[in-house]
């Protein structure tokens, strides 16, 4: 540090883009007189090899240790320069540029004062290039493990491919079961293959595979660290039933003194569960669990002259006394696949969805149609009269979608193609029925989408363009009122059912996700990847990855394509074994530290925590950064009282002289 | 005499936003006035307000400063900190008396090459009719 | 005031074990002064007063005792430091528990009500300063002087200090003890002197503050007294950066007061120390009002209410003002 | 010519031919007394209460460029110091501080800044009538009329003022003015000694600083100090405004290339005096450094000098934001064992 500078300036010509508009000689002499300069050069491209290899001559033979470049952008050429400097055996952190063309050349026409103004620029890099400290990025061990949030289609395909090349994965479902959305849903659009049977064999895969641990039923409650070495809670909820004994037998079940007393989730209501149950047949693991908020015998201490599932349970895996147990490990990376809820047509009250059985949902409509659903795969529905098959049956698209009265602005991508299936599926079983779908516009994007739309409409389906306002009965039939927008012409729609083609909207729960991985989101409230185009798996936090419909909604193939790109993307620091923490991190000055805590509660980072010193004998609070989760923005170092800690690369004492150099004289 | 005042403007730009919105202006060859120098900080965030009063003591005419627009900073909250930090100057600075003409403060997201042009035109053109800062001087006044 | 509770109530806290020494104000050694005074033992509670002249903010001495080095193999002292503080004081001490700057349980604090204090400048006008102390007192609303030998009233309007007049909470807001009855706080005075200057146009205000800056001597006692200003190594005493050169001259002297009113803005207490202290009678209370103002008035703050208030340049919230943003 | 009287009407015309010789004279500046220049035609005004800010400021500057630099450039620009100044209205408690502190200055090394600014310095003292609630020169060995350090000692009568030219300097400067200015008689001086006599019974505080000197080496780990130095806040305002406190610290100021060198005031009362590169500081608390202060005024000096670095102006026990009163110091000194 106590080395004397000696400076290197090299301005570019940039061929014309810069030398038009600065006089580059001018600007060189000028370089040439300031303190330190040891050699001010101009050349064409100090982009090019030659260009570099001048830099990386004068550093060899003229001993250099600093350098200027004034030419294009910092953002544009700040790397190669540095590892110009680099390679010339310098501290690459030992350069400055000077911005004359983006911020000079490209935007001043009069020659005389962009020239004035490179002299400026350049007199500031040169003030601040004096100061600058040597830098090394330094690099930690990252732990080869993943941790993947949730266990839907995205984190199961995700996990599978993380555990195909070798590394381990915990799996965290907060359900009992694994499957998430896409094991409710009947068949798959366009074509019409059976949801379970292509992603059941994934679930068992997922649960069996040698590199996965699976924690269903758990919850994450704590993530530390930062990418390569996050430190993770599990909460392992108590299911009051042994898994490892457990043989998923049912008799349980069959004896459960509540038996199908409660909506069963995994049929969204439709079906009917007891307080001890498995959500769905298929349900990986395929252990039961107890509902500790229904189970007499947890709520009320007693069921009964005891409880009846412990008879019945001849593998005596009933266990009452189960407490939830928290699971902690390390991990490298982390991908959250949490998933959606869909829209709660609630919110919508003039589709009556509250107060009439035969309006339903899209997701209820999955059951109500699947073959292991409640119904068997029969289309009955109670009309508040009496049960029936519906013969009459009307869709509505765009619900709690492209709608800013309930605060979504944003198309759902998939409501359009499954009314389209579900349409299908009710010609398929009725085939008498009468089938309209009032949409607002159909979006028919992707492959094979359009063909199945055309398919669909010849079947008989019509669709009408119109969005309805109202829903009503009128004894034992529903009237849609609707404006057919393409006729102009008003209508009253009576039907015996209607499915309403609800949205996916970022789930309830979203914010604890956003909390424990500092993550940010979009104005449509999913998760906000790092760049919409070229990070869209990525996010603000190093070291965790997006997949699914948690960072917007998608359908099945898109889905598994992000889940395959961030499993690809997480494997990165996974696979070097070793992730690089940025060298421009803060640095607290312990000695003036006062420890009031400011810049702890400014990092948006966590990245500051205070710590214990003796301070000649006194046992004093400082801060310190933590350099891996340090992301250098200076915030801290802004509202620090006594400027203790500082930006490395932008410290007070390296931009004050800036300011000196552009202030001077006019 | 009828020569007009050429103001000295220091510019602060977060890495992010501003300072790419800047050079975007320069890739769109948007045209603004050379009265403006910028240093580049990575975040709003990272000013100092004590930064203003030292350029205003080093020979700057105006101070502008720079960040993503709220709810886009890079850093998630450094511009929340930089507004409500720099508010408090600003306030100061008037209270004894500083031209609030000297003092400009604008979110430029890194598409904003426009938006950036009429910033720095607003900025030269307060900064000109504030007239020459000598009054402040380090070197003025104590030399 | 029952200046005997005081006393008592002090003696059984420096009689404690675990308490270093009690500040609090004794008479000065002449005309209006009282004086910070610390008492080690029980003896020395007979020099405690409170007057309306004990007008200083004692809680500067919580971080401008210094901390020297411990010797090898010897322990710090621990004990605890009592103080006596008013209704402005003890914003101090939250203010400072917000800051970490000193820890509630090495703290005793023993609150006294504080129905306003005098501005002995205002009554050095009328009854000019004598070689004996002037006893003081509270007399009803007004003062009572005991001034060569004579009972003099003097009404509040007449003497109360500037600070007092304003004050918004002249009860401590923070105490292990109390000793008098909580006061009926007033309605605070608008503050004229912001007011005044903000009244004023641009370049008279510069021309105000340049008088005024243009006087001071740097001699530092408006920070020294600040109860806030307590950094160790404070950034305007640095060389490397520089911030504020050590010249004495109107730029530097104006950097100087800009950054410490900037330093203080959303924790100043409004103690009025620094005004109090400096020698060159520079308005200094006005700079740090006029922010208490706006952090009061557009953001709802005000600090040292609450020791776990979040703190306030350390902060923000997404609704903050920004009107002046382009 | 020795004693010349010079009527009030007369003293406009004074002032204002003196206002051309670069005369400075107390005014008040936004509140705060201290020297000011005098322009044409600007009035001047004598009261009874000194100036906050003493006088040494003109002859050692708070802040003062000993020479200019450019990076890379050998040459140095020093500072032009030829400029005669007049003071008029000066205390003899301060002019008699610049006599001590020009020992300092002419002590091992002759300080060409101070003393030639002492040099170009006309100084027209001020005898006090009606001295202040803490003056104390007599104890200290001055006095209200005291003409040490004075070139002319000035005392006002009533309807004019007693003119007695004290040095070369002075008398030249009389000489210049005589056409405004009359031979004073006998009545005149009688008139000044019963004024003088009168001043000096006024002055309320006393301290008899016989025996301090030597008593302070043995009082040095006294717990007066502790006692007296708990209240210190280490601002500078009592050293800062001191006539004889002349401690200053050189620093380089710099913009960009170019800079200066110049020496400030420092104060023995801040906690960086004394602060050792190492962190380590001699001087570790207010103790030691009020310790230093008076040390060095009323022992220190007088080893050195032989004279007391106090000339008993009572600024510093005015001006203590919390009462630490010198007068109190030093009869705690004298009443410790």
């Amino acid at each position: 540090m106590t080395e004397k500078p000696k400076l290197g300036v090299y301005i570019c010509h940039c061929g014309i883009n810069i030398a038009a508009t600065v006089d580059v000689e001018a600007v060189t002499e000028y370089a040439q007189a300031l303190p330190n300069v040891v050699i001010a050069r101009n050349y064409s491209y100090m982009c090019s090899d030659p260009g570099q290899l001048l830099i990386k001559n004068d550093i060899k033979e003229k001993g250099l240790n600093r350098v200027v470049v004034a030419s294009c952008s910092p953002r544009m050429h700040e790397p190669t320069f540095r590892k110009a400097l680099q390679e010339a055996g310098l501290n690459p952190y030992y350069l400055e540029m000077a911005n004359i063309r983006e911020q000079c050349s490209w935007v001043h026409e009069d020659r005389e004062a962009a020239t004035a103004k490179a002299k400026k620029l350049v007199a500031a890099a040169v003030a601040k290039v004096r100061l600058l400290e040597p830098l090394t990025s330094r690099e930690v061990d990252a732990e080869p493990a993943a941790l993947v949030i949730g266990a839907g289609i995205a984190g199961i395909q995700a996990a599978l491919d993380i555990a195909d090349a070798g590394f381990k994965v915990y799996l965290v479902e907060k359900s009992p079961s694994v499957g998430g959305r896409m094991a409710q849903l009947d068949k798959t659009f366009p074509t019409l293959d059976c949801s379970a049977c292509i992603l059941t064999p994934k679930m068992v895969d997922a649960a069996s595979h040698p590199n996965i641990e699976l924690l269903a039923y758990s919850e994450v409650e704590e993530v530390g660290g930062f990418i390569g070495n996050f430190e993770v809670k599990v909460r392992k909820k108590a299911r009051y039933v042994d898994v490892s004994k457990c043989t998923g037998c049912g008799d349980c079940a069959k004896e459960c003194r509540l038996a199908g007393r409660f909506p069963n989730e995994f049929d969204e209501g439709l079906g009917k569960r007891g307080a001890i149950y498995l959500p769905f047949p298929q349900a990986v693991p395929a252990k039961y669990t107890i509902d500790p908020e229904k189970c007499l015998f947890l709520t009320r201490g007693k069921c009964g002259k005891g409880p009846k599932c412990v008879d019945a349970c001849r593998a005596g895996a009933i266990d009452f006394e189960q407490k939830d147990e928290i699971v902690s490990f390390k991990v490298g990376a982390i991908l959250v696949a949490t998933g959606f809820d869909v829209f709660d047509p609630v919110r919508k009250p003039e589709y009556g969805y509250a107060g009439y059985p035969n309006v339903i949902t899209g997701l209820e409509m999955e059951r109500l149609v699947s073959a292991s659903g409640p119904t068997g795969g029969n289309i009955v529905i109670h009309n508040g009269e009496e049960e029936i098959v519906p013969k009459d049956i009307a869709f509505i698209q765009c619900v709690g979608s492209r709608d800013q009265s309930v605060g979504n602005e944003y198309c759902s991508r998939v409501c359009c193609m499954y009314t389209a299936k579900q349409a299908h599926l009710v010609k398929d079983k009725i085939p008498d029925a009468r089938v309209r779908v009032y949409y607002m516009d159909v979006r028919a994007f992707g492959k094979g989408f359009e063909e199945f739309y055309d398919r669909v409409r010849r079947e008989g389906i019509r669709y009408v363009r119109g969005n309805p306002s109202e829903i009503f009965k009128r004894g034992n039939k529903l009237v849609i009122k609707v404006e057919d927008t393409l006729t102009a012409t008003p209508l009253e729609d009576e039907v015996d059912m209607v499915v309403l083609a609800v949205g996916l909207e970022p789930r309830g729960d979203a914010r604890k996700i956003i909390e424990l991985l500092r993550l940010s989101q979009s104005p449509d409230r999913f998760f906000l990847e790092a760049h919409p185009k070229l990070r869209p798996v990525d996010t603000a936090t190093d070291g965790v990855y997006l997949a699914g419909c948690c960072q917007g909604p998608k359908d099945i193939p898109d889905t598994v394509a992000q889940a395959k790109g961030a499993a690809a993307s997480a494997l990165i620091p996974l696979a070097r074994g070793k992730v690089a923490i940025d060298a421009q991190v803060a640095e607290v000055n312990e000695a003036t530290c006062r420890g009031c805590g400011f810049c702890v509660s400014i990092c948006p980072y966590s990245a500051i925590e205070l710590v214990t010193v003796n301070r000649m004998g006194h046992m004093v609070e400082v801060a310190r950064v933590n350099e891996a989760l340090c992301k250098g923005c200076g915030s801290c170092s802004a509202g620090c009282l006594s400027n203790s800690i500082q930006p490395k690369s932008f410290r007070d004492r390296q931009i004050l002289p800036q300011i000196a150099a552009l202030g001077g004289t006019r | 005499m009828s020569e007009q005042f050429e103001p000295n403007i220091v510019a602060f730009l977060c890495n992010w936003c501003s300072y790419a919105g800047a050079d975007l202006a320069g890739t769109s060859r948007v045209q603004y006035p050379a009265n403006i120098k910028i240093i580049r900080v990575m975040c709003s965030g990272r000013v100092n307000p004590l930064f203003v009063v030292n350029a205003l003591q080093q020979g700057a005419d105006g101070v502008l400063i720079s960040g993503c627009h709220p709810g886009d900073c890079h850093y998630m909250e450094g511009n929340f900190y930089a507004r409500r930090r720099l508010k408090l100057l600003k306030e100061l600075l008037e209270f004894i008396g500083v031209d609030p003409r000297r003092f400009n403060m604008s979110w430029v997201s890194a598409s904003e090459g426009h938006k950036w042009k009429e910033v720095v035109e607003k900025a030269v053109e307060d900064a000109r009719a504030a007239g020459p800062f000598d009054q402040f001087r380090r070197r003025q006044i104590g030399w | 005031m029952d200046l005997n509770k005081l006393r008592e109530t002090a003696a059984g806290i420096v009689s404690r074990d675990d308490v270093k020494y009690l500040i609090g104000w004794r008479r000065g050694t002449f005309g209006y002064r009282a004086a910070p005074y610390f008492v080690e033992d029980a003896a020395g509670v007979e020099e405690l007063i409170f007057s309306p002249l004990c007008i200083s903010n004692l809680a500067a001495y919580l971080t401008l005792v210094e901390k020297l080095p411990v010797p090898r193999g010897q322990e710090p002292d621990q004990r605890k430091v009592a103080l006596l503080v008013k209704g402005c004081d003890s914003r101090a001490v939250n203010q400072l528990l917000v800051e970490k700057g000193i820890k509630r349980d090495q703290l005793v604090v023993v609150g006294l009500p504080c129905p306003g204090m005098v501005d002995w400048k205002l009554l050095a006008e009328k009854y000019p300063e004598t070689e004996a102390p002037v006893e003081i007192s509270w007399k009803g609303d007004d003062f009572l002087l005991l001034y060569n030998g004579q009972e003099i009233v003097v009404p509040r309007a007449e003497a109360l200090a500037e600070k007092c007049r304003l004050c918004r909470h002249p009860n401590p807001l923070i105490s292990d003890v109390t000793v008098g009855e909580p006061v009926q706080p007033w309605a605070p005075a608008e503050d004229s002197g912001v007011a005044e200057v903000e009244a004023k146009s641009t370049p008279e205000r510069w021309a105000y503050w340049e008088e005024q800056f243009s006087k001071c001597i740097r001699c530092y006692s408006c920070r020294n007294a600040c109860p806030l200003c307590y950094c160790e190594d404070c950034i305007l005493d640095r060389l490397d950066p520089t911030w504020v050169n050590r010249a004495v001259n109107f730029s530097e002297n104006t950097a100087f007061h800009l950054a410490r009113a900037f330093h203080l803005a959303g924790r100043c207490i409004e103690c009025g120390e620094c005004e109090r202290v400096c020698p060159a009678g520079i308005p200094l209370g006005k700079l740090n009002r006029k922010l208490a103002h706006t952090v009061r008035e557009e953001y709802g703050f005000e600090p040292g209410l609450d020791p776990e208030a979040e703190p306030f340049q350390a902060s923000y919230k997404p609704e903050d003002p920004e009107e002046f943003i382009l | 010519m020795s004693a010349m009287l010079l009527h009030k009407d007369k003293w406009s015309e004074f002032t204002g031919r003196l206002s051309g010789k670069n005369l400075w004279a107390p005014s008040l500046q936004g509140g705060i007394k201290k020297f000011a220049p005098v322009g044409e035609g600007d009035a001047v005004q004598l009261d009874a209460e000194n100036t906050a800010v003493p006088p040494k400021a003109l002859l050692f500057p708070q802040t003062e460029t000993l020479f200019r630099f450019s990076e890379g450039q050998e040459d140095l620009e020093f500072p032009g110091l030829d400029e005669p100044v007049i003071l008029l209205g000066v205390r003899p408690c301060d002019a008699r501080a610049m006599a001590i502190v020009e020992k300092l200055f002419r002590w091992d090394y002759e300080d060409p800044y101070y003393l030639k600014r002492r040099e170009l310095t006309t100084l027209i003292g001020l005898a006090c009538n009606e001295p202040g609630l803490n003056c104390f020169c007599p104890s200290v060995g001055g006095g209200p009329a005291s003409t040490e350090g004075l070139d002319i000692l000035m005392v006002d009568l009533g309807e004019s003022y007693l003119l007695e030219g004290l040095t070369g300097k002075g008398k030249a400067l009389l000489e210049e003015c005589k056409d405004l200015l009359e031979e004073a008689g006998a009545d005149a001086l009688q008139q000044k000694e019963q004024l003088v006599q009168e001043a000096a019974s006024k002055i309320r505080r006393s301290v008899d600083p016989e025996g301090i000197p030597e008593a302070l080496p043995g009082l040095w780990e006294d717990p007066l100090w502790q006692r007296v130095s708990a209240a210190c806040l280490g601002c500078g305002i009592c050293t800062y405004l001191c006539p004889t406190c002349y401690c200053f610290d050189i620093q380089d100021e710099l913009e960009g290339a170019v800079g200066r060198r110049c020496r400030m005031w420092d104060s023995c009362m801040f906690e960086e005096y004394t602060k050792h590169t190492s962190g380590h500081n001699p001087r570790p608390t207010r103790r030691e450094r009020t310790r230093n202060r008076i040390n060095h005024k009323y022992s220190y000096f007088v080893d050195k000098f032989g004279v007391i670095a106090c000339v008993g102006c009572g600024r510093c026990s005015n001006l203590c934001p919390v009462n630490i009163d010198l007068i109190d110091i030093l009869r705690q000194v004298k009443a410790a064992p």
